[in-house]
């Protein structure tokens, strides 16, 4: 019964799907619906006592669902961002004589993202996966501009390289294990001969998704070239993918890697400085929500180091994971859908200033300020880093509050470019359709994360958040932000100028590689590639020419006129018959 | 039934004397009677051979070796055997074949300008010249002495039977009296008879050493003398002339492609099997003691060569009948082949030695079904198109479907692919080289069938062309030709498709008893 | 009745006589002709069911022993392995049978076309029911031989070439098979397919010659399943008319040299010889040389139906690695790939028949935007395209999963990594074809009119249907992978026998 | 030197020169007499085998009856051999045989 209901989960956003194509009343239909696909997710994600593994023995190679106590909040973020990047799409798209692709590529996506977090095997894990990676693409490059082509290019490569990573510690860790189960291949892992190999195979493969740097370089132009709505589910949910990859199948909590909790240490906070300080420099606010994505993703990456170096903690971090990873996903889905709002404000103030006071509402959160959604996140993360291992939670005790503070500044830097730039910028006259979902986000963010870890009975309670210790960490890096703030704020208000000289452009390291790539790659050809010679092809040629050479001309060989000469066969014929007689004799 | 062995002697011969004296018209159908009965004969004689075995028939009474014998083992039957199909099948064709020329020749002698090969036709004033006519008492000729040849016992009765062969087979070359063809057939004559000289002197050489002619008799006195090896050595060069082995095949591409096509198919199918026949009869019976492992390779070398030199220059030809001329210049090569195989080489005792036997036997078996066909095939396309040059039969695949089909699965047998006549023998042939490590027969083999592939395919591909050229509407060809054509390709196809049978057959009374019981697949 | 003796006939003439009786009729006659068409496929399908239950369900085998030689027998005979050939061959026929009346609507020479087509049906079911060396081998050559006129069918100076190029292949490729098949049987007496093999008896006196002739079996094989260097012939055979380079590519011919070259390692030498005799990793090494070389080629391609060709020969070395690999995971995959690879490519070469077709389009530069007018068949496409890099879930994920498992069983991770660049390279020269099909702006060029252009315009059911039910059954291949009745359950079936028996 | 010998020797001595005349004389009458005298030649060595394996006192009459039938074939070929050459000449007007004939 139960699985049944796992697969329906999965049948009505595909259902939906494949109802697009047929177009008419049916297509009509099915867009009208598509807010509500995710409805049976969402209810799916709500029970508190969570089902045993329900397995399809047909499906696949043996397919199993379910959700445990981390992936069911995975499901709850993915499922409510999916509903309302639906609601807000049916409107944002109203006009668009492309919606019924955008529709299907959407559903597609959100089927293979709410698949990959029910599937408890490897292998539905990764089918679900390729799914979203591949529809995501139909996304991105919704527009068609050359922008999004560009990004989608990028995308589809990066996507590619991760496939053939995740398919290379796929295949190692499931044949490790001898089973495809989530639990079993954890296991299979650590019993490899190559389980480092395989743990870098899957961290580079998820990590691409999640954003991981150098990894990342598709993230910052494909997340805000794509429409609005995907772009809120993109950086919202579907880089949670990867960090769900991560955690669902890496023996994280089962054996200490110290060294590859250090890799990862490393360069998650060097995404977390780096985020910021590059999307600083953007001027794009979807740019800069990219980015800020990837700094974000630093951040519960630290956490996943941390549990990676120290099993022991992993209990504790990997519910500040999911819990970080459900506000960043309900704040930045709440920060891409309202750059999207903004510009439809149009030249009225009193939306305008809803919009803003909205949106402020939300950055603040994302800086993690006390009360709000981050700074329960902030603090169940810090959890799991007290756990950590020794030394590390010095050091990082005071770089992540350095980090918020950098978010901070960097969401004023947001504020700031929406405020001057991008009020009532475009306008579709779908600001009603369009902001209702929106504000019910907005609305909603706070409640679902506060109630979250009591709901699902988690081991951190949102009391740690009002804890003396963590109350103070939260407040002071979001101050010393506003502080740098207010003083950028009083230099340009005296001399209006450029606050941020350099511009970085979008995919950073991407844009010397490009150029080296296409200096290395030779020039499309125009006709034919030449052939190497074959061998039996020019015998064939050869034999044919013979025949044609013969019906052209020449009809019977000199050699073989010769033969046919009356008194040369004769002499044979007396040769052969000497020579005959002559063997018969000798013996 | 046990006289089958006589009748399948006499009913060609007295069909063949009727058919002269009465002529005209009603020669055909008593040629058609003949055909039929004979190859009804031919069946009661592979059934009587194959129930009852070996079947021996002194004639007048008188004992050997005073008297001779008539003797029918599974070789002879098998060879008996394919006589009467492949020529009830001729037979079937040259009832329209002549039917049509004869009607082209009789309302008009002048000669049809459409068809320049016809030269001399007419000829004579008011008398016309019927080909058709005299086609039968020969063609009836021809086969009583083909089966004289596979049912004589006596060396000597064997020339009678090789001369009355080339008799017959030299008048049905020039039946249609044109200049070609009696070129080729004066010299087909002389060759002829330059072979059967050199034969007659070593029957008279074996006579004189071992003092009987039975063929039994002979090969129960395992005669080594001086006089028997050079016996040995003149019949082989005489009988490898009439063979046409390279290099003493000068007479046959044009003495096989200037005459009509069922005279063509006659001999190219079954005339130079009698020849083959009786040099194998003879080798591994009266010369099995005095044969030489040098002599046999030197044939199979001949072979060898023959089969090279025949495929590249039948692919030189323009045209068709030539073509298929020299193919049987290559495919005699593969018969010869079988001697060093299944001589004596290596352990005497050994079963490659049997299994290159039926092998030989079956590629000949494969090869007159085949060859056959394709000159028939020729013939129909020949008397349609009124040429019948390869370059330019482009586009006449959709024309003649069943043709074209015929004569490629004909080419298949010729190659020895599987599942064709031609791909048993080859089987065993290669089988019996293999195991007794002679690799260059291997070689040979198996290049061989390429070669083959090379010009069969290049007609086929010739006639699927894409017609480029607006040709001029084809004269009807009957059915019933069509038909034949396809029946004897279709036959050359089925003995690949079962081949247990008919090699069952030619175990019996085969010169290898000992061996047989070692063979084992 | 003995149905065990008679079924395995019936199953070769349901296509044999339907071939024949072409062959006699006209080219206008097309009721009659499609009626035997599809009567014969139909009838086949009918068999092939009635087989794949009696040997599934019952755990039957069908024999079928003809005298042939001395102590040589014809054998038909079916059980797993075959049946998985004889499966997709029967079903590939029925579809492509559809397509072909759909595609040869009106051009000359259609009985040709229609009788050699069964024929080469006919073998590729001889190939499959063999159930020894010889009667392989008769099959085997018959196919060469038939497929010749079809490749030629056109008879374009082009074609004739190709067809010669063809014939000296797949004819040389004939040659060392029957050399190795003589010699081997010279040294073993008859051999027949047994899981496990049966000449274990020669190793100690005749290990030289064992290896020999294992070499020139698989080269032998190998000029059909198109092992480079053996592969020229294959991308020129493209001269074909669609239906034919489809069913060439998918079932029949190469097919029949990988399926060949399985039936050698498993059930001539067997697990335990080809171990002991160091054979197979050479011929892994060349499979997995063949996999990537032909990736390379097909990027440089922009044919499409070249592009590909060279897909194919990349793709058919799977089942080549994954015998060569002889691991129980890397059978399944090797022999589930048999049925897969047939599937998603024949898929393939419908649709790009149809783009040739309905709109002239050849190479893929031309293919910009044709998604837009021909959704159904570009979403066919898009499916075999996937499917081929192995993207779950569809059927190509399947077997390059087993075969990933299995290169690790084998001891040989080195596998892995041609197999994730194999799929890395399939995605760079599909995926700028899928993208172009679906996201590229049309072609001016095009001669249609601007109205019409972004107008839906497919093309006829007959053309279209094929590509989408092979689309689907791949689809349905991956997705129920594991029920008890897909591919893979035979497969496995299939490499039960193999491992388990000695 | 026997009896025997010298008759053989001297067949086999026409056989030679007639072997010698058939492959170098072109004209076609010299080829056909030459055919003929062959035959004759083994005639010769049939007879005197004939002689050799006598039995009390009588001749073996096998090569005897051989010589006959010999004779008769002899006879039959050189008649069709000679009509065959007056067709041959008839339609050409050569007594030779040339060799470009045979060339195709």
């Amino acid at each position: 019964m139960m699985l049944y209901l796992w697969l329906l989960v999965l049948a009505t956003p595909l259902t939906l799907a494949f109802m697009i194509p047929f177009g008419g009343v049916v297509r009509r239909r099915a867009i009208d619906l598509m807010p509500f696909a995710a409805i049976p997710a969402l209810i799916m994600a709500l029970p508190r006592e969570q089902t045993a593994v329900e397995v399809a023995d047909w499906l696949l190679l043996g397919s199993s669902f379910g959700v445990d106590q981390t992936s069911q909040i995975f499901l709850l973020l993915t499922a409510t961002l999916w509903t309302v990047a639906g609601f807000y799409a049916r409107y944002y798209h109203a006009d668009d004589a492309d919606i019924h692709r955008f529709a299907f590529f959407f559903l597609l996506t959100m089927t293979g993202n709410l698949g990959l977090i029910v599937a408890m095997d490897i292998v539905t894990f990764y089918a679900s996966f390729a799914l979203m990676t591949f529809s995501a693409y139909g996304l991105v490059v919704h527009t068609r501009s050359a922008k999004a082509l560009r990004a989608g290019k990028v995308y589809i490569v990066m996507a590619v390289i991760g496939e053939g990573f995740l398919l290379t510690g796929m295949f190692m860790a499931a044949y490790s294990a001898g089973s495809t189960q989530a639990e079993f291949i954890r296991e299979g892992i650590l019993d490899s001969q190559r389980s480092n190999l395989i743990i870098g195979c899957l961290l580079a493969g998820f990590g691409i998704k999640a954003g991981a740097i150098p990894l990342h370089v598709w993230l910052p132009l494909a997340h805000p070239v794509a429409p609005t709505a995907a772009s809120a589910v993109l950086s919202g949910a579907m880089i949670k993918a990867g960090l769900l990859g991560w955690i669902t199948f890496l023996p994280i909590g089962e054996a200490a890697m110290p060294g590859w909790g250090t890799l990862l240490v490393v360069i998650s906070l060097i995404a977390a400085f780096s985020g910021v300080l590059i999307g600083l420099t953007q001027d794009d606010p979807k740019t800069l929500l990219a980015y800020s994505s990837i700094s974000q993703m630093g951040f519960i990456a630290t956490v996943v180091a941390v549990g990676l170096a120290e099993p022991r903690a992993w209990g504790v971090a990997a519910i500040g994971c999911a819990l970080y990873a459900l506000h960043h996903g309900l704040i930045k889905g709440a920060l891409f859908l309202g750059v999207g709002v903004a510009h439809e404000t149009g030249n009225d103030r009193n939306r305008q200033r809803l919009v803003l006071i909205g949106l402020t509402v939300v950055a603040i959160a994302l800086a993690g300020a006390p009360l709000t959604t981050g700074a329960l996140a902030k603090s169940a993360l810090k959890e799991g880093v007290y756990i950590g291992p020794e030394g590390w939670s010095v050091w990082l005790d005071w770089l992540l509050p350095v980090a918020a503070i950098g978010t901070t500044v960097l969401m004023g830097r947001f504020i700031w470019l929406i405020w001057r730039h991008e009020l009532g910028h475009v306008e579709h006259g779908q600001y009603r359709g369009m902001m209702i979902p929106w504000i019910i986000l907005v609305g909603l963010a706070f409640p679902i994360v506060w109630l979250a870890p009591v709901w699902f009975q988690v081991d951190v309670s949102p009391a740690v958040a009002f804890e003396p210790g963590n109350l103070w960490t939260s407040t002071w890096p979001v101050l010393i932000g506003a502080a740098i703030l207010g003083v950028i704020w009083w230099q340009i208000a005296r001399t209006p100028r450029e606050i941020a000289p350099i511009r970085i452009p979008a995919g950073d390291v991407l844009i010397p590689l490009e150029w080296a790539l296409a200096r290395i790659r030779p020039p499309e050809p125009d006709e034919v590639v030449p052939r190497p010679p074959d061998p039996v092809a020019a015998l064939s040629a050869s034999w044919y020419g013979l025949f044609a050479e013969a019906q052209q001309g020449s009809r019977t060989s000199r050699l073989e006129g010769w033969f046919l000469r009356w008194d040369v066969a004769g002499l044979l014929f007396l040769t052969i018959g000497m020579v005959l007689i002559l063997f018969m004799l000798w013996r | 039934m046990s006289l089958a062995g006589i009748w399948v002697i006499l009913i060609p011969l007295i069909c063949g004397l009727a058919a002269f004296a009465v002529g005209g018209r009603s020669a055909r159908v008593i040629g058609l009677i003949g055909a039929g009965l004979t190859f009804l004969l031919s069946g009661l004689l592979v059934l009587h051979v194959w129930q009852s075995g070996v079947w021996i028939y002194q004639l007048g009474g008188w004992d050997v070796p005073l008297g001779i014998s008539l003797r029918a083992d599974g070789l002879s039957a098998f060879l008996i055997g394919m006589t009467g199909a492949v020529g009830l099948g001729i037979s079937l064709y040259a009832v329209r074949y002549f039917e049509d020329e004869d009607e082209a020749l009789t309302p008009d002698p002048s000669p049809d300008p459409s068809a320049p090969l016809r030269t001399g036709a007419g000829r004579g004033g008011t008398e016309v010249w019927l080909p058709g006519t005299s086609y039968w008492p020969l063609w009836m000729l021809l086969w009583a002495s083909l089966n004289v040849l596979f049912l004589s016992n006596d060396i000597f009765n064997l020339y009678v039977g090789l001369e009355l062969l080339t008799l017959a087979s030299v008048a049905l070359i020039i039946l249609q009296r044109e200049q070609a063809a009696i070129v080729a057939g004066l010299r087909y004559l002389l060759a002829a008879f330059l072979g059967s000289m050199a034969y007659l002197l070593g029957v008279a050489l074996i006579y004189a050493d071992a003092g009987v002619l039975d063929l039994g008799l002979l090969a129960d006195a395992e005669l080594t003398g001086t006089a028997t090896q050079v016996a040995g050595g003149l019949m082989a060069v005489g009988l490898l002339l009439k063979a046409a082995l390279f290099p003493l095949h000068f007479w046959l591409p044009a003495a096989h492609s200037s005459a009509p096509a069922p005279v063509s198919a006659a001999l190219s199918a079954l005339v130079v099997k009698g020849a083959f026949y009786l040099l194998i009869r003879l080798w591994f019976e009266v010369f099995e003691s005095a044969g030489t492992v040098s002599v046999e390779q030197m044939i199979g070398a001949l072979g060898a060569v023959a089969i090279v030199v025949g495929s590249f220059q039948a692919i030189r030809q323009a045209r068709l009948k030539l073509m298929i001329a020299y193919s049987t210049v290559a495919q005699v090569g593969y018969l010869f082949i079988m001697i060093p195989l299944a001589g004596s080489f290596g352990d005497p005792e050994a079963s490659w030695r049997f299994e290159a036997w039926t092998g030989g036997l079956y590629h000949a078996l494969s090869h007159g079904f085949a060859k056959a066909s394709m000159f028939l095939a020729a013939g129909v396309l020949l008397s349609a198109l009124g040429h019948d040059r390869v370059w330019h039969l482009a586009g006449s695949a959709s024309r003649f479907p069943v043709i074209y089909l015929s004569f490629g699965i004909a080419g298949m047998s010729l190659m020895g692919l599987p599942p064709s006549a031609g791909f048993v023998g080859k089987w065993l042939m290669l089988r019996s080289a293999v195991e007794s490590g002679q690799w260059w027969w291997v070689v040979i083999l198996l290049v061989g069938g390429l070669l083959t592939a090379g010009y069969v395919a290049i007609v086929l591909s010739q006639a699927i062309q894409h017609d480029v050229e607006e040709h001029t509407e084809p004269h009807p060809v009957p059915k019933l030709m069509t038909v034949m054509v396809f029946a004897l390709a279709a036959m050359s196809l089925l003995l690949g498709l079962r081949a247990a049978e008919p090699l069952e057959l030619l175990e019996i009374g085969a010169p290898f008893q000992t061996l047989m019981s070692m063979v084992e697949d | 009745m003995d149905w065990g003796f008679w079924l395995p006939q019936i199953m070769l003439f349901s296509s044999l006589i339907p071939a024949l009786v072409i062959f006699l009729l006209r080219d206008e006659q097309f009721w009659l002709r499609t009626s035997l068409n599809l009567g014969g496929s139909a009838v086949k399908l009918v068999l092939a069911g009635i087989m794949a239950w009696g040997v599934l369900a019952e755990g039957r085998t069908y024999e079928a022993s003809l005298p042939f030689l001395h102590n040589q027998e014809l054998v038909l005979r079916v059980e797993p392995l075959s049946l998985m050939l004889v499966g997709l061959s029967s079903v590939l026929w029925f579809i492509t049978t559809i397509y072909a009346i759909g595609y040869l609507e009106n051009s000359p020479n259609r009985t040709r076309f229609f009788g050699f087509f069964s024929l080469c049906v006919t073998a590729t079911i001889g190939i499959a029911l063999a159930g020894n060396l010889i009667t392989f081998l008769i099959f085997y050559e018959m196919l060469s031989v038939v497929t010749y006129p079809l490749v030629v069918h056109r008879g374009t100076p082009a074609a004739l070439a190709a067809g010669r190029t063809y014939l000296l292949y797949t004819l040389g490729g004939g040659v060392l098979l029957l050399l190795g098949i003589i010699w081997l049987q010279v040294l073993a007496g008859p051999v027949s397919f047994e899981p496990g093999g049966t000449i274990d008896f020669l190793l100690d006196d005749h290990r030289t010659e064992l290896t020999v002739i294992f070499g020139l079996l698989i080269a032998g094989l190998g000029v059909k399943a198109a092992i480079v260097p053996l592969h020229r012939w294959l991308p020129e055979a493209m001269i074909a008319p669609a239906p034919v380079s489809a069913l060439l590519h998918a079932v029949a011919v190469v097919k029949a040299g990988a399926y060949g070259i399985v039936r050698v390692v498993y059930d001539v030498y067997g697990l335990e010889l080809s171990n002991q005799l160091n054979v197979l990793l050479p011929l892994a090494l060349f499979a997995g040389f063949t996999i990537i070389y032909g990736s390379v080629r097909a990027l440089g391609e922009f044919d499409l139906k070249r592009r590909l060709a060279y897909s194919t020969v990349s793709q058919v070395s799977y089942i080549a690695l994954g015998t060569a690999l002889l691991g129980p995971a890397a059978t399944v995959g090797a022999t589930v790939h048999l049925i897969h690879q047939g599937i998603m490519k024949i898929t393939l070469f419908f649709c790009a028949g149809v783009f040739a077709e309905a709109r002239h389009i050849h190479d893929i530069r031309e293919m910009s935007g044709v998604g837009r007018s021909m959704p159904l068949t570009m979403s066919a496409f898009t499916l075999g395209a996937f499917g081929m890099i192995g993207v779950p879930p569809l059927a190509g994920f399947v077997s390059k999963w087993y075969l990933g498992i299995g290169s690790l069983e084998s001891n040989a991770p080195w596998v892995i990594v041609i197999l994730v660049a194999s799929s890395v390279m399939n995605a760079a020269y599909f995926l700028p074809i899928v993208y172009k099909g679906w996201f590229g702006e049309p072609h001016e060029e095009i001669d249609v009119v601007e109205a019409e252009r972004f107008q839906v315009a497919e093309a006829p059911w007959s053309l279209l249907g094929p590509a989408l039910a092979t689309a689907g059954i791949s689809l349905l291949a991956g997705l129920l992978a594991a029920w008890a009745y897909s591919p893979l359950s035979l497969a496995e079936i299939v490499a039960n026998q193999r491992m388990i028996s000695p | 030197m026997s009896e025997f010998l010298i008759y053989a020797l001297v067949a086999a001595a026409l056989f030679a020169i007639c072997l010698h005349g058939i492959i170098t004389r072109r004209h076609i009458l010299r080829k056909i007499l030459a055919l003929n005298m062959m035959g004759s030649a083994v005639f010769l060595l049939l007879i005197t085998i004939a002689e050799r394996n006598q039995v009390d006192g009588v001749a073996d009459p096998v090569p005897h009856a051989m010589v006959l039938t010999g004779i008769v074939v002899a006879v039959s070929a050189t008649a069709f051999a000679l009509a065959l050459a007056r067709r041959y000449h008839a339609q050409t007007g050569h007594t030779e045989l040339h060799d470009e004939d045979g060339s195709t």
